[in-house]
C-alpha cells in the first residue's frame, strides 16, 4: 500500500503564523468568558474581543505585506497531510480585516440593544446575541484561514450554528419558521459537501488544499466531488434557484444580525467554492463549470433584483438586493481565468470580484443598520409608510444612500471600481454578454434604491408618525460604513497585487512566493 | 494596463485654482449644515460659481492631477474655458434670480445642497480629463439635477422625477460601457481623454464605442428617441432651477460628444448617422414644440431641436474629419446657453408683471427669441454663421436653413404664447427690480457675448458677420419664417393639442408589459422557493455540474 | 457465496428495506422506532468493516442520542407545521430519479475506486509512538488533528447556546422541565441501580480509549444518558440555565483545551503541540475535561430548553 | 474436548434461536399488545440466555464469560423495566 | 476506470451509496420537519459509511482501517446529532409557538406563504 503524496507539504510555520491561531481562538475565548463572568460583563467581554480580533487582523495583515508571502502555521506542529495547516494569503488576509472591521462596526451598533442591563439579571437575547456574534467572526476567520477540507467543514457548521438562532432571536413563530427552513436546507448543503470531502479523500489520501492542488487529476472521481462540494456551499451561499431560506432569514432577524448575515456570512461559503475553483480544479476543467456559475449568478441578479423592487417591506427589499448582489460575485468564475502569461490571481477580474465582495459588504451592512434604525424610529419598514421619512431622520437615509450608490455602481464609490473592472474584464475576454448583466444589474439596482429614496427625501403629505428617538451613534455607525463602501473606491482600477501575495506561481505546488524547491 | 495611468505633466498653478474652484461649491454645500450659513443662503448660491468663472477666464491652459489612489485629472483648454465661464455666468444669474422668485427662503433652502452638487457637476464635466472623472462628474450633474427637478413634490412632478432618473441612469448605463471599451483599446491602458480618443480607431469594438457615446450623449442632449424626459421635467422644474438645467446642465452632452469623438480621423458612417438624428430632433422638437400652450414645454422643444442643431453639426464634422468642428459646436452651444436660459427667466419676469407694462420685458425676449432663429447681428446670427461651413452648402446646409425657418415660426408662437402669460389682474404691476435686471443682463450676454467670443472661439473675423451675404443670408429664412407664422394662425386657428412627453403615450404599453413581467418573475420566484422544486434543482445541479466539469475535462 | 458475505449481503439488504421502510411508513412514532433500529444494524456494519471505535460512537450518538432526541419531538400532534405541499405524483418520479442517479455517481465511484487505495495509516502508525497513545483514532483524535476536536466542542457548545435560544424570554434561567408529574416504580428502581453502573462504564470506555476502541465521545454519551436517567427518574431535576456550576462544566472542556493547547506554544513550539514524554497526561487531562463538557452539553441538550412556567 | 464443547454450543444457540422465532411468531399472531408484550420479553429473554449460554465455553477467559453474562442481566433488566412502562402507557390508553 | 472490485468493502459502500438517494428522497420530498430530520440522518449515515469504506480499503501498518477518515466520521457523528438537537427543538419550539397563537398546525396541503407575506419584525424592543 504505497501512499500516491510523493511531495511531503513544503512550507513550515512562518513567524507571523501564530496570529493565525489567535485570530480563531480569541473570539472562542471570549464566548467561554462571557458563559462564566456572568451577565454584568458580557457586552464588555464581547466588545474587547472584538476589538482584540480586529487588532489580530491588522497584525497578519502587516505581518503578510512586510514578508510578501503567505502566512502559514502547521497546527500542533504536525505537517499535512496528517496535521492542519492554517494558511493566510492575500486574499484571505483581505477578507479577515473586512470581517473585523464589519464586525466591529455592528458590535458598536449593537451595544445596549436587546434590553442589556449590567446591573439586571441576565437576559436572553443580549447574552445570545454578543455570543453567536463573537462565534460567527471565530467560524469566518476559520473559514478565511483554513487549509484542510474537513476542518472548512466544521467551519461551516460554526457558521450555520451561530447565524440560525441569530434569525429567531426574537422567538416570533414565523422567524422560527425561516430559521427552521435555514437549518435544514444548510444541513442539506453541508452534508453534501461532506460527502464531497470523503470521495476528494478516497482519490486523493489527503484534504491540504495547497496539496491537492499538486495532485488533482482531470478525473470523474474529482468532478463529482467538486460538484458535490460546490452545490452544497451554494446552497449556504443562496446563489439563485436555491436561495429559498435568505429573504425570509435575513429580513426576520434583527437589524444588528441581518447586516452581519447578508455582509459576510454568505461570503464565508463563496471563499470556500473560489478556493474549490482557482485552487483545486485544474485549469481546463473549469471551462464549462465557470459559465454555469455565472448563469447562474446573472439569473440571480435579474430576479433578485426585479423582485427586490417589488417587495413592500424595506427589509425584505435588503435581503432581495443580498440575492441579486450575490449573482456579481459568480461572475468572477468565468472571467478570472487568467491566460498562460497572467495566473488567475492576476487578473483584473480577480481584483474586481474581491472588491464587490468587499464594497457590497459594507454598503449592505450599512442599508440593514439603517433598515434597523428606520424600525427604531416608526416601528414598521412598510416602504410606502416611509414618505418623509428622510426629514426626521437624515444621517439614517444619507447611509441607505450611500450604500445604495456603491450598489448601482456610481462613482466614486467601491461598487463602480468592481464593476468598471468586471467590465474590463468580460470586455477583454470577449464575453460581453457578462457586460449586459452587469449595466443591467445596475439599472435594476436603480429602481430599487430610489423607489425608497424617493419617497423617503421627498416632502410628505401627512406628518409621518415617530415612534422613538433613535441613537445618534447607531446612526453614525450606519453611516461611517456606508462611507467605507465609498472610500474603498478609491484603489486603483487594476490588478492588486496584495491579492496575490502568497499565491505563488501557478506550476507546481504552492510555495510561499517562489517556485516549488 | 499598468503604469502611470496619466500621461501629461503634473498639477500647474492654475489647476491648482481650478481643483479648488471646483470644490468650492461642495464646501459650501457642507457649510448648509449650520444654521448660519443657511440662513444667508442666497448668497452663498450666488458666489458658488465665481471661482470658477474666474478661472475660466483667466486659467488657460490650467491642469490638475490629483495625487494618490484618488484619480482625478481636470484640464482646461479653449472650448472648456468658454463653457464653463458661460455656465459659471448663467448659475450665477440663476442664483440672484431665485430669491427674488421665491420670496420666501423655505424653496431656496430645500434646493440649496441639489443646487450646489449639481453647479459643481456641471462646471466641472467641461474640465474633465480622464474618463473616470468625466463619468463621476457627468453622473454628479444628472443626478444632482433630480433634487432640483422634484422641488415642487406634488404627485405629478414626482412622475417626471422618475422618468428623468430612469432616463438618466439608462444614458449613464450607455456611457459607462462606452468608457469601458474606450479604456479596453487606449493605448498603454491610460484613461487620459486624449490618448482614449487617439486609440479609438484603432480598436476592435469601434463601432460598438461610437454607437454607445452617441446613445449615451444623445440621451442627455435628449435626442428624438430617447428625448422623452426633457419636456416633462422642464415643465416641472421651477424657474431658477429649469433656466440653469437647460442652459448649462444639457451642454454636457455636447462636451462629451465634442471631446470623445474622433474628429481627426473621422468616421462617414457614424457621423452621417449622428446628423440624420440631429436634423430628425431639431425638426421634430419645432413640430411637437407649436402644439405646446406651456411656454415652458415650448422651450423645451427648441432646446431638443437646438440640441439637434449641435448634433447635426458634430455629425457632419465627424463624417468629414473636420477638426475645427468641436469649437464650432461649442460656440454655437454657448449661445444656446445664454439665450435658452434667458427666455427660461424671461417667462418668470413676464408672469410677474402686468399687461400694460410688459413691453419693457418683452421687447429683449423678442430679439433674444429670434435670434436663436438667426436674427442677423444677434449672437444667434453669429452662432449660425459659425456652424454654416460646418453643415456645408449641401443636403444638410439647406436643412440647417430650413430648421432656421422652422425655429422662427416655433419662437414667434413661443412669444405670442408668452405674452399671453401677462398678469391681467394687475394691469400696472411691474415685476421686482432684481427679477428684470437679472433677466436684462442674461438678454445682453446673449446678444453680446458671441461679439465677444466669435474671433478667439471659431477664427472667423468679426467683419464676415457684418458682410451683406451673412446678413441677407438671415433676413431671407426670418421672413419666410414671419409669413408662416402669420398665415398658419389664420389657416388653423387652434392646432392639435398633444401633452408634454408625446410619445409617452406610446411608453404605457412598454409600462404594462414590464408590470406583467415583474409579476410573472415574481410568481415563478415564489414557486421555485417552494422546499421540493429547490430540492430537486439542488439534485439536478450537483448531476449538472459534475457533467459539465466531465465535458470540459474531456474536451 | 462465504458465509459473511451473506449475512452481509442480509444486512445491508435489512438496512435498505428498513430506510426506505422509514421514508414511506405513515406515522412518525414508527419511523423513529425504525430508525432507532437502523442506528443498531449501522454499528453492527462498523464492526464489519473493523471500525469498532465508530461502531460504538454511532450506537451511542447516532442510534441512541438521537433517537432519544427524535422521541421527545416525537409528541408533537403534527409532527411539525408542514414545510411544503404534498408534491404530485410525476414530481416524485423525478425527484427520485435524480436522487437515485447522485446514488448511481456514488455507486459507480465505490465499485471502480482509484488504483492504489490512498491511506494515511502508515503516516499515523510511523508517529503513534510520539503520542503516547495506543488507539491509532485517539492519536488522530487527540493529536494529529486536535484542533478539529477542539473546534468540535465549541460546535457542540453552540448548538446547546442556539437550542438555549429558543427558551421563552420569561423561562430564561429556568430549570428545564424533563421528569414526568407521576414517576412510575420501575423507571426509579432502573435509575437507582443502572446509574452507578453506567457512570463506571462510561468512565472505563473513556479511560480504555487511548489504547482500545473507546474515547470520550462515547463515554460522555454513556453519562449523559445516565444524567438523563436520573432526571427522567426524579431523583435530581434539570440544573437551571443559570446555574454557576452548570456553567463552569460546560465550560471546562474547552477551558482546558485552550490552556494546554496555548502552553504548547511554549513548552513543545507550536499550538496543540505535547511536549515529548508528557502526551499521554496532557491528552488524558483534556480527555478528562472533555468528558464533563461534553456529558454535561449532550444532557442539556436531551433536556432542551425550559419552556413557559418553568421557575429557576 | 473442544468437540464436545462446540456440540453443546451449537445445540444452545439453536435453542436460544428456537425461543427468538416463538417470542416473533408471538408478536405477529397474539391479539392484544399486552399479550404481544408479554411474549416479547419472555421468549426473548430467555432465548437470549440460551445463545449467552452457548456461547459461554467458546469465552478465550473467565473475564469475557462474566461480561457475556453480565450483558444478559442488562438486558434482562433494561427489558423488564421497558415492558412495565409500556404497560402502564397502554392501561392508561384504555382506561378513559 | 480500473477493474471492478467486489468485496465487503464494496457491497457496504454501495449501502451507503443506496442511503443517500434514499436519504435525499425523502429529505427533499417530505413535508414533515421531523421527516426531514430523519432523512437528513440517512443521508449523514450514508455519507459516514462512504467514509467507513474509504478507511476499510486504506486499511495498512496493522491497523484494520485507516484511521483518519475513522476519526472524521466520529467527529461528524456528533456534529450531526448536534445539527439535529437543535433543529428538532426549533420544531419543537415551533409547534408550541404555533398551537400557544392559535394557529393549530397548517393543514399539510397548505404551504406556509409565510416567506414572501409579511416577515416577523426586526429587534427586540432595544
Amino acid at each position: 500500500m504505497t501512499t500516491p503524496l510523493a511531495l511531503p507539504f513544503p512550507a513550515d510555520t512562518t513567524p507571523g503564523g501564530f496570529l493565525l491561531v489567535l485570530a480563531i481562538l480569541v473570539p472562542i475565548i471570549g464566548i467561554l468568558l462571557i458563559w462564566t463572568l456572568g451577565s454584568r460583563r458580557t457586552e464588555l467581554v464581547a466588545l474587547t474581543t472584538l476589538a482584540i480580533g480586529a487588532a489580530i487582523a491588522l497584525a497578519i495583515l502587516t505581518e503578510l505585506t512586510g514578508t510578501g508571502s503567505a502566512v502559514i502555521y502547521l497546527v500542533g506542529g504536525w505537517r499535512p497531510p496528517l496535521g492542519l495547516a492554517l494558511r493566510a494569503d492575500g486574499l484571505s488576509v483581505v477578507l479577515i480585516v473586512l470581517t473585523a472591521i464589519v464586525i466591529g462596526a455592528v458590535g458598536i451598533f449593537a451595544k445596549g440593544q436587546f434590553g442589556y442591563d449590567p446591573d439586571a439579571p441576565e437576559k436572553r437575547a443580549p447574552t445570545v446575541f454578543w455570543t453567536l456574534l463573537l462565534g460567527i467572526s471565530g467560524a469566518l476567520n476559520l473559514i478565511f484561514l483554513g487549509d484542510d477540507l474537513f476542518n472548512l467543514f466544521v467551519a461551516i457548521e460554526l457558521v450555520t450554528f451561530t447565524a440560525v438562532p441569530l434569525v429567531c432571536l426574537d422567538g416570533k413563530a414565523e422567524t422560527m419558521r425561516a430559521a427552521l427552513r435555514y437549518l435544514l436546507f444548510a444541513l442539506l448543503g453541508s452534508v453534501m459537501y461532506l460527502l464531497g470531502v470523503a470521495l476528494i479523500y478516497s482519490g486523493y489520501g489527503t484534504l491540504d488544499i495547497a496539496l491537492l492542488k499538486s495532485v488533482a487529476r482531470v478525473e470523474p472521481l474529482l468532478f463529482i466531488a467538486i460538484a458535490l462540494m460546490t452545490v452544497g456551499l451554494l446552497a449556504k451561499t443562496a446563489l439563485f434557484p436555491l436561495h429559498i431560506w435568505l429573504p425570509a432569514a435575513h429580513a426576520g432577524a434583527p437589524a444588528a444580525a441581518s447586516a452581519v448575515l447578508s455582509a459576510l456570512v454568505v461570503k464565508g461559503s463563496f471563499f470556500i467554492i473560489l478556493r474549490l475553483w482557482f485552487d483545486i480544479l485544474p485549469a481546463e476543467a473549469t471551462g464549462l463549470g465557470a459559465q454555469m456559475l455565472a448563469g447562474l449568478g446573472a439569473l440571480a441578479i435579474l430576479f433578485g433584483s426585479v423582485i427586490a423592487i417589488c417587495q413592500a417591506r424595506l427589509k425584505l427589499l435588503i435581503a432581495y438586493s443580498t440575492v441579486a448582489q450575490i449573482g456579481y460575485l459568480f461572475l468572477m468564475f468565468p472571467l478570472a481565468t487568467g491566460s498562460e502569461a497572467t495566473p488567475a490571481f492576476a487578473s483584473i477580474a480577480w481584483t474586481g470580484g474581491i472588491l464587490q465582495l468587499a464594497s457590497h459588504a459594507f454598503a449592505k451592512a450599512a442599508m440593514f443598520l439603517a433598515a434597523g434604525l428606520v424600525y427604531d424610529a416608526f416601528g414598521h419598514d412598510r416602504i410606502s409608510g416611509l414618505a418623509g421619512a428622510g426629514r426626521v431622520i437624515p444621517i439614517t437615509f444619507i447611509a441607505f444612500g450611500l450604500g445604495g450608490m456603491s450598489l448601482m455602481g456610481l462613482p466614486p464609490s467601491g461598487g463602480f471600481s468592481a464593476k468598471w473592472l468586471m467590465l474590463n474584464a468580460s470586455v477583454g475576454e470577449g464575453q460581453w454578454w457578462w457586460a449586459a448583466v452587469i449595466l443591467c444589474g445596475g439599472l435594476l439596482a436603480a429602481g430599487y434604491v430610489f423607489r425608497v429614496l424617493v419617497p423617503a427625501m421627498a416632502r410628505p403629505l401627512a406628518r409621518i408618525k415617530v415612534k422613538g428617538p433613535v441613537s445618534r451613534r447607531r446612526e453614525l455607525v450606519a453611516l461611517a460604513l456606508a462611507i467605507m463602501a465609498l472610500l474603498i473606491g478609491f484603489v486603483p482600477l487594476e490588478p492588486a497585487p496584495l491579492l496575490g501575495i502568497g499565491r505563488g506561481a501557478e506550476a507546481g505546488l504552492l510555495v510561499p512566493g517562489g517556485l516549488a524547491p | 494596463m499598468s503604469g502611470s495611468l496619466l500621461s501629461g505633466d503634473a498639477t500647474n498653478g492654475a489647476g491648482l485654482l481650478l481643483a479648488l474652484a471646483l470644490l468650492f461649491p461642495l464646501v459650501l454645500a457642507v457649510g448648509l449644515s449650520f444654521p448660519a450659513a443657511r440662513a444667508r443662503i442666497g448668497t452663498l448660491l450666488a458666489i458658488a460659481p465665481l471661482p470658477a468663472l474666474a478661472v475660466a477666464l483667466l486659467g488657460n491652459g490650467a491642469r490638475f492631477v490629483m495625487p494618490g489612489p484618488f484619480r482625478l485629472t481636470l484640464a482646461l483648454d479653449a472650448s472648456g474655458a468658454m463653457l464653463m465661464g458661460a455656465a459659471a455666468l448663467l448659475w450665477t444669474a440663476a442664483a440672484l434670480y431665485a430669491p427674488a422668485y421665491w420670496q420666501g427662503g423655505s424653496m431656496l433652502r430645500r434646493a440649496g445642497l441639489w443646487w450646489l452638487f449639481t453647479l459643481a457637476g456641471s462646471l466641472g464635466v467641461f474640465v474633465a480629463d480622464d474618463v473616470v472623472s468625466f463619468y463621476l462628474l457627468f453622473s454628479l450633474v444628472s443626478l444632482a439635477a433630480y433634487g432640483l427637478v422634484v422641488l415642487e413634490g406634488n404627485s405629478s412632478v414626482r412622475r417626471a422625477g422618475a422618468i428623468y432618473v430612469g432616463f438618466a441612469v439608462l444614458g449613464e448605463a450607455f456611457l459607462l460601457i462606452a468608457f469601458v471599451l474606450l479604456a479596453n483599446a487606449s493605448p498603454g491602458g491610460s484613461l487620459a481623454i486624449a490618448d482614449v480618443v487617439q486609440g479609438l480607431p484603432f480598436s476592435p469594438w469601434r463601432d460598438w464605442t461610437l454607437l454607445f457615446l452617441i446613445l449615451g450623449f444623445g440621451t442627455k442632449m435628449a435626442q428624438v428617441p430617447l428625448h422623452l424626459w426633457m419636456p416633462l421635467s422642464y415643465r416641472a422644474t421651477p424657474i431658477p432651477a429649469v433656466a440653469a438645467l437647460s442652459g448649462a446642465a444639457v451642454k454636457a452632452g455636447v462636451i462629451g460628444l465634442a471631446r470623445f469623438l474622433p474628429f481627426d480621423s473621422g468616421s462617414v458612417p457614424w457621423g452621417e448617422l449622428l446628423t440624420v438624428i440631429g436634423m430628425i430632433s431639431a425638426f421634430y422638437g419645432v413640430l411637437v414644440g407649436l402644439t405646446q400652450t406651456n411656454p415652458k414645454a415650448i422651450l423645451a422643444y427648441s432646446s431638443i431641436s437646438q440640441m439637434g442643431v449641435i448634433a447635426a453639426v458634430l455629425g457632419m464634422g465627424l463624417a468629414a474629419g473636420r477638426a475645427s468642428a468641436p469649437a464650432e459646436a461649442t460656440f454655437y452651444a454657448v449661445h444656446h446657453l445664454f439665450a435658452k436660459g434667458g427666455l427660461f427667466l424671461a417667462i418668470g419676469v413676464v408672469a410677474a408683471t402686468g399687461r400694460w407694462r410688459i413691453w419693457p420685458v418683452f421687447i429683449p425676449a423678442a430679439f433674444v427669441a429670434l435670434g436663436i432663429a438667426g436674427l442677423p447681428l444677434t449672437g444667434g446670427a453669429l452662432a449660425k454663421l459659425a456652424v454654416k461651413d460646418a453643415l456645408g452648402y449641401g443636403l444638410v446646409g439647406t436643412l440647417g436653413k430650413l430648421s432656421a425657418i422652422a425655429s422662427t415660426v416655433l419662437m414667434i408662437r413661443f412669444l405670442t404664447v408668452l405674452r399671453g402669460t401677462a398678469r391681467t389682474d394687475a394691469g400696472e404691476a411691474l415685476a421686482p427690480l432684481t427679477l428684470r435686471l437679472v433677466w436684462w443682463g442674461v438678454a445682453a450676454l446673449a446678444v453680446l457675448a458671441p461679439w465677444i467670443l466669435l474671433t478667439p472661439a471659431t477664427g472667423y473675423p468679426l467683419s464676415d458677420a457684418v458682410s451683406p451675404s451673412t446678413l441677407f443670408d438671415g433676413i431671407w429664412p426670418l421672413a419666410i419664417g414671419g409669413l408662416l407664422a402669420i398665415g398658419g394662425r389664420r389657416l388653423l386657428p387652434n392646432p392639435p393639442r398633444i401633452p408634454p412627453g408625446d410619445i409617452l403615450a406610446l411608453l404605457r404599453p412598454v409600462g404594462r408589459l414590464a408590470g406583467a413581467a415583474s409579476v410573472a418573475i415574481e410568481r415563478t420566484e415564489a414557486r421555485l422557493r417552494e422546499w421540493p422544486i429547490a430540492g430537486a434543482i439542488f439534485l439536478g445541479l450537483v448531476l449538472a455540474f459534475s457533467i459539465a466539469m466531465y465535458l470540459a475535462g474531456s474536451s | 457465496m462465504t458465509e459473511t458475505a451473506f449475512f452481509d449481503t442480509l444486512l445491508v439488504v435489512t438496512m435498505i428495506g428498513l430506510a426506505i421502510w422509514m421514508i414511506v411508513v405513515r406515522d412518525v412514532f414508527a419511523a423513529i422506532i425504525g430508525f432507532m433500529a437502523f442506528g443498531l444494524l449501522l454499528s453492527l456494519v462498523w464492526l464489519r468493516i473493523e471500525a469498532p471505535d465508530v461502531g460504538l460512537t454511532e450506537i451511542a450518538v447516532g442510534g441512541g442520542a438521537t433517537g432519544v432526541m427524535l422521541l421527545r419531538a416525537r409528541g408533537l400532534a403534527s409532527a411539525g407545521d408542514a414545510m411544503n405541499a404534498v408534491p404530485s405524483v410525476p414530481f416524485r418520479v423525478l425527484v427520485g430519479v435524480l436522487a437515485g442517479a447522485v446514488a448511481l455517481f456514488l455507486g459507480a465511484l465505490v465499485v471502480f475506486p482509484p488504483a492504489v487505495a490512498p491511506t494515511l495509516a502508515p503516516l499515523a502508525a510511523e508517529h503513534l509512538a510520539s503520542t503516547g497513545v495506543g488507539n491509532p483514532i485517539t492519536a488522530v483524535l487527540m493529536a494529529y488533528r486536535a484542533f478539529d476536536t477542539f473546534l468540535e466542542t465549541v460546535v457542540v457548545l453552540l448548538a446547546l447556546i442556539g437550542v438555549w435560544s429558543l427558551t421563552p424570554d420569561g423561562a430564561w434561567g429556568a430549570r428545564p422541565r424533563v421528569a414526568s408529574a407521576d414517576v412510575p416504580a420501575p423507571l426509579l428502581l432502573l435509575a437507582q441501580w443502572l446509574v452507578p453502573l453506567g457512570i463506571v462504564i462510561g468512565i472505563y470506555i473513556t479511560w480504555v480509549g487511548a489504547d482500545e476502541p473507546g474515547g470520550k465521545f462515547q463515554g460522555a454519551t454513556i453519562l449523559a444518558a445516565m444524567w438523563m436517567l436520573v432526571m427522567m427518574a426524579g431523583l435530581r431535576s434539570a440544573p437551571a440555565l443559570s446555574s454557576r456550576r452548570l456553567r463552569i462544566a460546560l465550560v471546562v472542556g474547552p477551558a482546558i483545551f485552550i490552556a494546554i493547547g496555548v502552553s504548547g506554544f511554549h513548552f513543545a513550539g507550536a499550538f496543540l503541540a505535547y511536549p515529548d514524554g508528557l502526551a499521554k497526561p496532557l491528552i488524558l487531562a483534556i480527555e478528562a475535561g472533555l468528558l464533563i463538557s461534553i456529558a454535561a452539553m449532550l444532557g442539556m441538550l436531551l433536556a432542551g430548553p425550559p419552556l413557559e412556567g418553568d421557575r429557576p | 474436548m473442544s468437540l464436545l464443547a462446540d456440540l453443546f454450543t451449537v445445540a444452545a444457540v439453536t435453542l436460544g434461536l428456537v425461543f427468538f422465532v416463538a417470542g416473533t411468531v408471538g408478536i405477529i399472531r397474539f391479539p392484544d399488545s399486552l399479550s404481544r408484550l408479554h411474549a416479547l420479553t419472555k421468549a426473548d429473554n430467555l432465548g437470549l440466555g440460551f445463545i449467552v449460554l452457548g456461547l459461554l465455553p467458546q469465552c478465550a477467559g473467565v473475564f469475557d464469560a462474566l461480561k457475556l453474562l453480565f450483558i444478559w442481566l442488562l438486558v434482562q433488566f433494561a427489558g423488564a423495566t421497558g415492558a412495565q412502562l409500556v404497560a402502564r402507557v397502554l392501561r392508561r390508553e384504555e382506561r378513559p | 476506470m480500473t477493474g471492478a472490485t467486489f468485496d465487503t468493502a464494496t457491497l457496504y459502500g454501495l449501502c451507503g451509496a443506496a442511503l443517500v438517494g434514499i436519504g435525499l428522497f425523502g429529505l427533499v420530498l417530505d413535508p414533515k420537519p421531523i421527516r426531514k430530520i430523519l432523512a437528513f440522518n440517512l443521508v449523514g449515515a450514508g455519507v459516514f459509511l462512504v467514509f467507513g469504506v474509504i478507511a476499510r480499503r486504506g486499511a495498512a501498518a496493522g491497523f484494520g482501517g485507516d484511521p483518519v477518515p475513522q476519526a472524521l466520521v466520529i467527529t461528524g457523528i456528533v456534529v450531526a446529532f448536534s445539527a439535529t438537537a437543535l433543529a428538532v427543538t426549533l420544531v419543537q419550539r415551533l409547534s408550541s409557538a404555533a398551537t400557544d397563537a392559535g394557529q393549530p398546525g397548517q393543514a399539510a396541503s397548505v404551504p406556509p406563504k409565510g416567506e414572501t407575506g409579511t416577515p416577523g419584525q426586526g429587534d427586540a424592543a432595544s
